[in-house]
């Protein structure tokens, strides 16, 4: 049987200890976790994810990998997408957004873009300071927003980076391959090589 | 609305010294927009009725507008401590609907996740009872640094600590990130160490021990017609894990055991958690050692576009707070059919009323607390 | 040494030698004389200001550093860093919470008694800052100098309950109401061991007035062991019953019922907001402080120094020292306590602590007329060990306990 | 966990309570949770019997839901055993129709598990459930009028939308708030 009072007395040492611990703690690692925001960031670990952004591989205009097929825009869960296709002088569609517009206001930052796109053209992005004045105009990121360099991906999420450049390596390869063969080919034969040239599902 | 300026605004009084308060839905310590209509007399509790719906936001309607895969992410704020078993019942349910298999190393990984979220949600749940009785935030404060390292762990396998949207039909999303496993493994050795922390502040404490026991009594066989489910049942001493009555995952293959109380009070509440989550450290440890290489997703499933077969499934897994099942109901398309939540928060809280006649105002809360309830699931 | 012992009665001599000086000066200047008794009265008046101004002084200041250091000191206790950003180490978060509070919007509401809700700040506060006017902060240095002076602290310690019921009542709001209605219930049922261990002291220093309390715990047994009260098996135990109580009177965790926060919002300071609400914190915190100032000099000597070594840091600094050391006490059970609920608070009041602190009145009767020696320290320990094991046994013990659980596994 | 069939469940309830007019539902799925469609008639009867035979106490209750089907609709039970360790049991209702005719009997007699999940079926579906000892809306507040998980529910457009770059919405919002400009509408609207 306890002495009645001794468990206040344990629970009052408990916090004594963490009273004076807290002051040796300087690593931040066992009591004291609170990182001091503005001053301290957070190191943020390669997986980490917000937003999305698409993927340019050199020039922004002529290195888009999205083809505006709108997978992204009718998988998105809580439809925060907003795809039009570029036409031509002719108006005639071709493989590039002219509009492509994301309302991160909307966003939930689930990835299921990323995971359903084809092209490896959409990816996570990892920024967190996205506050802004204005509920309605500003959180929508519109195509020029959401343009970044290849690199960019590269040194935010390199692991990941790494395996999409090797996916679309293997690719391109395929289709130079493809295309060497086509050439040798008959023009008959070129046609049934193009089908055979769809992208593979990417590895979900 | 009337103004009297010299009247007492004391409405609806039945019988001298009746008082109703509403209690909520703006109120400190009901978890969230929850909210009860309380009648007392004096302080003792005569009627209580809870009201729901101010976090209603038709998660199943919007569930039946969005493919299955992009339900997935929205089951994680339904009861947001704790995601990933979120994810995990709706990927079983899904499963048992599509007659999917789980690769083997998915079913460590989600046992792994799995638990580490039980840690986290019993952790806070100390905490949170705690602040309910008024202790001003410390062991709030020492659950939140806590789970911070195991939002932490989440953080770096998912990209989010707290909306993973990890799990994937027949698997999981993405597989262990390189030094995942011996991070998690020194974590899971310094956990026992914090309960031990935990429980020498906590339960030797007198007025704590006096604030928890024999409040809220509820019988077994009571906790069974209301169906309670999880640590609640429980601890009113009813034998009853879905881990191991169904059996499921990799459950099978790990050693536990499943801690029941004896008087059904919320102090055996509280301490049902501490042992499921020493337990817990157990399958932890056992999971760590046995995980197998191998594929984390099974590849004969296509996610994008997810069309399982008509018919209907009712999966159920034991969540942190009891159990959470998905009953799903497929025409064959790309949407579900009816896509149902079985909340545990919402059907723990069918005996609240039961519990609280007689009690105090202050027992309410430490009764709520004891329930652990979390609002995004009590109102989808 | 004696530079530091004297500084505040010497600038307060120093004040009144400069006013005299002024004033004759002034006369001379404009040709008046004084009648004889004009001159005396004029020195009083003054003497009374200084010490008034003083002790506003310095309770305020006292109130705004506890404000952030009892942050900074939860905080550390949590884990966490406290406020850190208003100034050096946030040393002017009370600044910041000042205007904060006095440019808030002041609303009262509708259905509420504007003239009560407008005065039960004023009456909360007037008593608690008339509180400090009998505690003896130093060697000589009581402004007031009351042979009652204890029954004048708690004569006056009673008016705050009028003015928490007052809030409460006036804000027309059921929290408000359920946490007066506690309040008052409280408040009531802690007095009495309050002043009955308060009554310890003074039938042992057979003297009601607190510099004499003092002054009877003053000199050393063995050479090194303080005669303080709080080294006495009786006095141990009165004095944990006086922090209780203190605990309970100022309304702090683990008795913060009234306010109870999880339960009742805020109270009877549901309604209260801006300068309104300033004014209940900051009398909390003065009354806080006060009636552990009441606690230092009943129990913990007072201002003597506890080893003679020690006696040449001044005595004032030793009473701010103990204050201070309470002060931390306070926060510390906060950071610690789960709240007690109404039945239980009414129970520990009535059937732990008013028994106890008889037990502990006679406990100390024995010790007084056993001589003082090591087999009347014996029979006051006994006196009070007795009933704190059969009474903890009976209050907490039998009902409640961890061992008294049995947890089944099944595999 | 032991497989309880439904077959089994039908031949205990049917050597029972040979009245009751029960029947077994297959259920295609890979789940294999076939059903039992019990007569609403006899439901509370049905219930009962379930929960009190020695061979299958089926005491635990644990998920209610509605669903809507073209020509009515249906409470869903998945039934428990805690005693015996077995289940589910998937028992279902229905009601005659979808306009008028939209009572079940309510099971929280039965059990006491189902009284919330009743309360959204009817706040959710509009089933009524006869005998429930305190039948209101759950989720959505009393006045409101329709019953949101309906399949042929349409959502009113009396609340603030959200902003989204999608035309369809952003007309529909526009529409209703008419004065506020929209930046995010210039391109699809």
């Amino acid at each position: 049987m306890n002495l009645p009072g001794s468990g206040i007395l344990k629970g009052m040492a408990v916090t004594a200890v963490n009273f004076i611990g807290s002051f040796f703690d300087r690593a931040h690692a066992k009591r004291l976790i609170t990182e001091q925001y503005p001053e301290e960031r957070p190191i943020l670990v390669e997986t980490s994810r917000s937003f999305p952004f698409l993927v340019f591989d050199g020039d922004p205009e002529k290195g888009i990998r999205c083809t505006a097929c709108k997978i992204c825009e009718k998988e998105c869960p809580p439809q925060c997408i907003s795809i039009v296709k570029a036409k031509d002088a002719n108006g005639k569609p071709i493989l590039r957004p002219q509009i492509f517009d994301i309302d991160i206001s909307v966003c939930m930052g689930c990835q299921i873009c990323v995971e359903v796109c084809p092209f490896e053209s959409i990816r996570m992005d990892n920024i967190y300071e996205v506050s802004a004045y204005d509920r309605f105009g500003t959180l929508v990121l519109h195509k020029d927003q959401l343009l970044k360099s290849n690199e960019y991906y590269r040194q935010i999420h390199p692991t990941e980076a790494a395996q999409t450049d090797a996916r679309i390596e293997a690719v391109r390869v395929k289709k130079a391959a493809a295309k060497a063969a086509s050439a040798k080919a008959a023009a008959a034969k070129a046609a049934a090589a193009q089908a055979a040239q769809t992208q593979p599902e990417p590895a979900a | 609305m009337s103004f009297h300026p010299h009247t007492s605004s004391f409405n609806g009084v039945q019988g001298a010294g009746a008082l109703d308060v509403s209690l909520g839905p703006q109120h400190p310590s009901t978890h969230g927009v929850f909210r009860m209509n309380v009648r007392m007399e004096g302080e003792t509790i005569t009627k209580l009725q809870p009201v729901f719906g101010y976090l209603h936001r038709n998660h199943e309607k919007i569930a039946e507008a969005n493919s299955w895969l992009g339900s997935m992410p929205y089951t994680d704020r339904l009861d947001y401590i704790c995601p990933i078993t979120n994810n995990w019942a709706y990927a079983r349910a899904v499963e048992q609907l599509a007659g999917i298999e789980v690769p083997e190393r998915a079913e460590y990984i989600r046992v792994i996740v799995g638990e580490l979220t039980r840690l986290q949600n019993h952790t806070v749940f100390l905490g949170f009872i705690l602040a309910d009785m008024g202790a001003w935030g410390s062991a709030l404060m020492y659950a939140f640094r806590e789970r911070e390292k195991i939002l932490d762990l989440f953080e770096w396998l998912t990209g989010a600590r707290m909306m993973v949207n990890y799990m994937r039909f027949g698997g999981v999303r993405c597989d262990l990130p390189v030094g995942w496993l011996e991070k998690a493994r020194a974590y899971v050795e310094t956990y026992p160490a914090f309960l031990d922390e935990m429980e020498r502040l906590l339960t030797g404490n007198e007025i704590l021990l006096a604030r928890l026991q024999g409040v809220g009594i509820l019988s077994g066989e009571r906790a069974i017609n209301g169906g309670l489910s999880g640590p609640v049942l429980r601890a009113s001493g009813v034998d009853y894990d879905i881990r191991k009555v169904d059996a499921y995952g990799v459950y099978p293959r790990l050693s536990f055991r499943i801690p029941r109380g004896t008087v059904g009070d919320c102090y055996d509440r509280f301490m049902i958690r501490l042992l499921e989550a020493r337990e817990s450290i157990r399958i932890l440890q056992q999971a760590f050692a046995q995980i197998p290489a191998g594929p984390t997703l099974n590849p004969a499933v296509k996610q994008r576009g997810f069309k399982p077969p008509a018919g209907e499934a009712y999966g159920r897994i034991e969540g942190p707070k009891g159990e959470l099942g998905f009953h799903l109901i497929s025409q064959g398309g790309e949407k579900p059919y009816r896509y149902h939540v079985r909340p545990p928060s919402l059907i723990n809280l069918t005996l609240l009323e039961e519990m609280c006649l007689g009690t105090k105002i202050a027992d309410v809360m430490v009764i709520l607390g004891s329930i652990d309830i979390v609002l995004g699931e009590v109102d989808r | 040494m004696h530079f530091l012992e004297n500084l505040p009665l010497a600038t307060k001599k120093y004040i009144l030698d400069l006013v005299e000086a002024g004033c004759g000066w002034l006369c001379t200047k404009l040709g008046i004389a004084l009648p004889p008794w004009a001159m005396p009265l004029l020195l009083t008046l003054a003497s009374i200001l200084i010490v008034i101004v003083a002790i506003l002084a310095v309770y305020l200041a006292m109130f705004a550093f506890m404000s952030v250091a009892e942050r900074k000191i939860l905080a550390r206790m949590q884990n966490r860093y406290g406020p850190n950003r208003a100034g050096w180490f946030g040393i002017l978060q009370p600044v910041a919470d000042g205007i904060k509070m006095l440019t808030k919007e002041d609303l009262v509401p509708r259905g509420a008694d504007k003239v009560i809700h407008f005065l039960a700040p004023v009456v909360m506060v007037a008593p608690v800052l008339m509180l400090p006017a009998i505690i003896p902060y130093g060697q000589g240095m009581v402004p007031v100098e009351l042979s009652a002076g204890i029954l004048y602290f708690f004569a006056l310690g009673a008016g705050t309950e009028l003015a928490v019921f007052m809030a409460g009542w006036s804000s027309n709001n059921k929290y408000s109401v359920m946490g007066a209605m506690r309040a008052i219930a409280q408040m009531i049922s802690y007095e009495l061991p309050l002043v009955m261990s308060a009554v310890i002291a003074a039938l042992v220093a057979g003297t009601l007035s607190p510099t004499g309390i003092v002054e009877a715990q003053g000199g050393y047994s063995l050479g090194f062991i303080p005669n303080w009260f709080v080294f006495t098996p009786w006095g141990f135990v009165a004095c944990l019953l006086f922090f209780i109580g203190a605990l309970a009177e100022s309304n702090r965790c683990p008795f913060d019922l009234p306010e109870g926060e999880s339960e009742l919002v805020a109270g009877h300071l549901t309604e209260y907001s801006g300068f309104k609400y300033a004014i209940f914190f900051m009398a909390e915190y003065v009354g806080m402080f006060a009636i552990n100032g009441l606690l230092v000099t009943l129990f913990l000597g007072g201002y003597k120094a506890p080893f003679p070594f020690l006696e040449w840091i001044p005595s004032w600094g030793w009473f701010f020292g103990k204050l201070a050391f309470l002060a931390f006490s306070m926060v510390w059970v906060r950071a610690t306590l789960p709240r007690f609920r109404i039945d239980q608070m009414m129970q520990f009041a009535w059937k732990f602590m008013l028994p106890m602190s008889f037990a502990a009145l006679i406990s100390a009767a024995a010790w007084y007329y056993a001589g003082r020696g090591p087999a009347a320290w014996g029979l006051s320990a006994l006196i009070v060990g007795i009933p704190y094991l059969v009474l903890g046994y009976f209050c907490f013990t039998r009902r409640h306990t961890a061992d008294n659980r049995t947890y089944l596994f099944s595999e | 966990m032991t497989a309880l069939t439904p077959e089994f469940v039908l031949a205990r309830i049917q050597a029972a309570l040979p009245e009751a007019r029960v029947e077994l539902v297959p259920n295609p799925s890979p789940s294999g949770q076939h059903a039992l469609v019990v007569d609403r008639r006899d439901a509370l009867q049905v219930a009962q019997f379930l929960k009190n035979d020695p061979e299958l106490l089926l005491d635990y209750a644990t998920n209610v839901s509605g669903v809507d089907y073209a020509d009515h609709l249906e409470a869903v039970y998945h039934l428990f055993s805690i005693a015996k360790r077995q289940g589910p049991i998937t028992l279902k209702t229905r009601t005659g129709d979808r306009a008028k005719d939209v009572t079940v009997p309510s099971l929280t007699p039965v059990w006491k598990s189902a009284d919330f999940q009743e309360r959204e079926a009817f706040d959710l579906f509009g089933i009524r459930f006869e005998g429930h000892p305190d039948l209101r809306r759950l989720l959505m507040w009393e006045e409101f009028a329709d019953h949101p998980l309906r399949k042929d529910y349409i959502a009113p457009d009396d609340y603030e939308y959200e902003p989204t770059p999608h035309g369809a919405i952003v007309a529909k919002s526009q529409a209703h708030f008419s004065s506020v400009a929209h930046p995010a509408s210039s391109p699809n609207a």
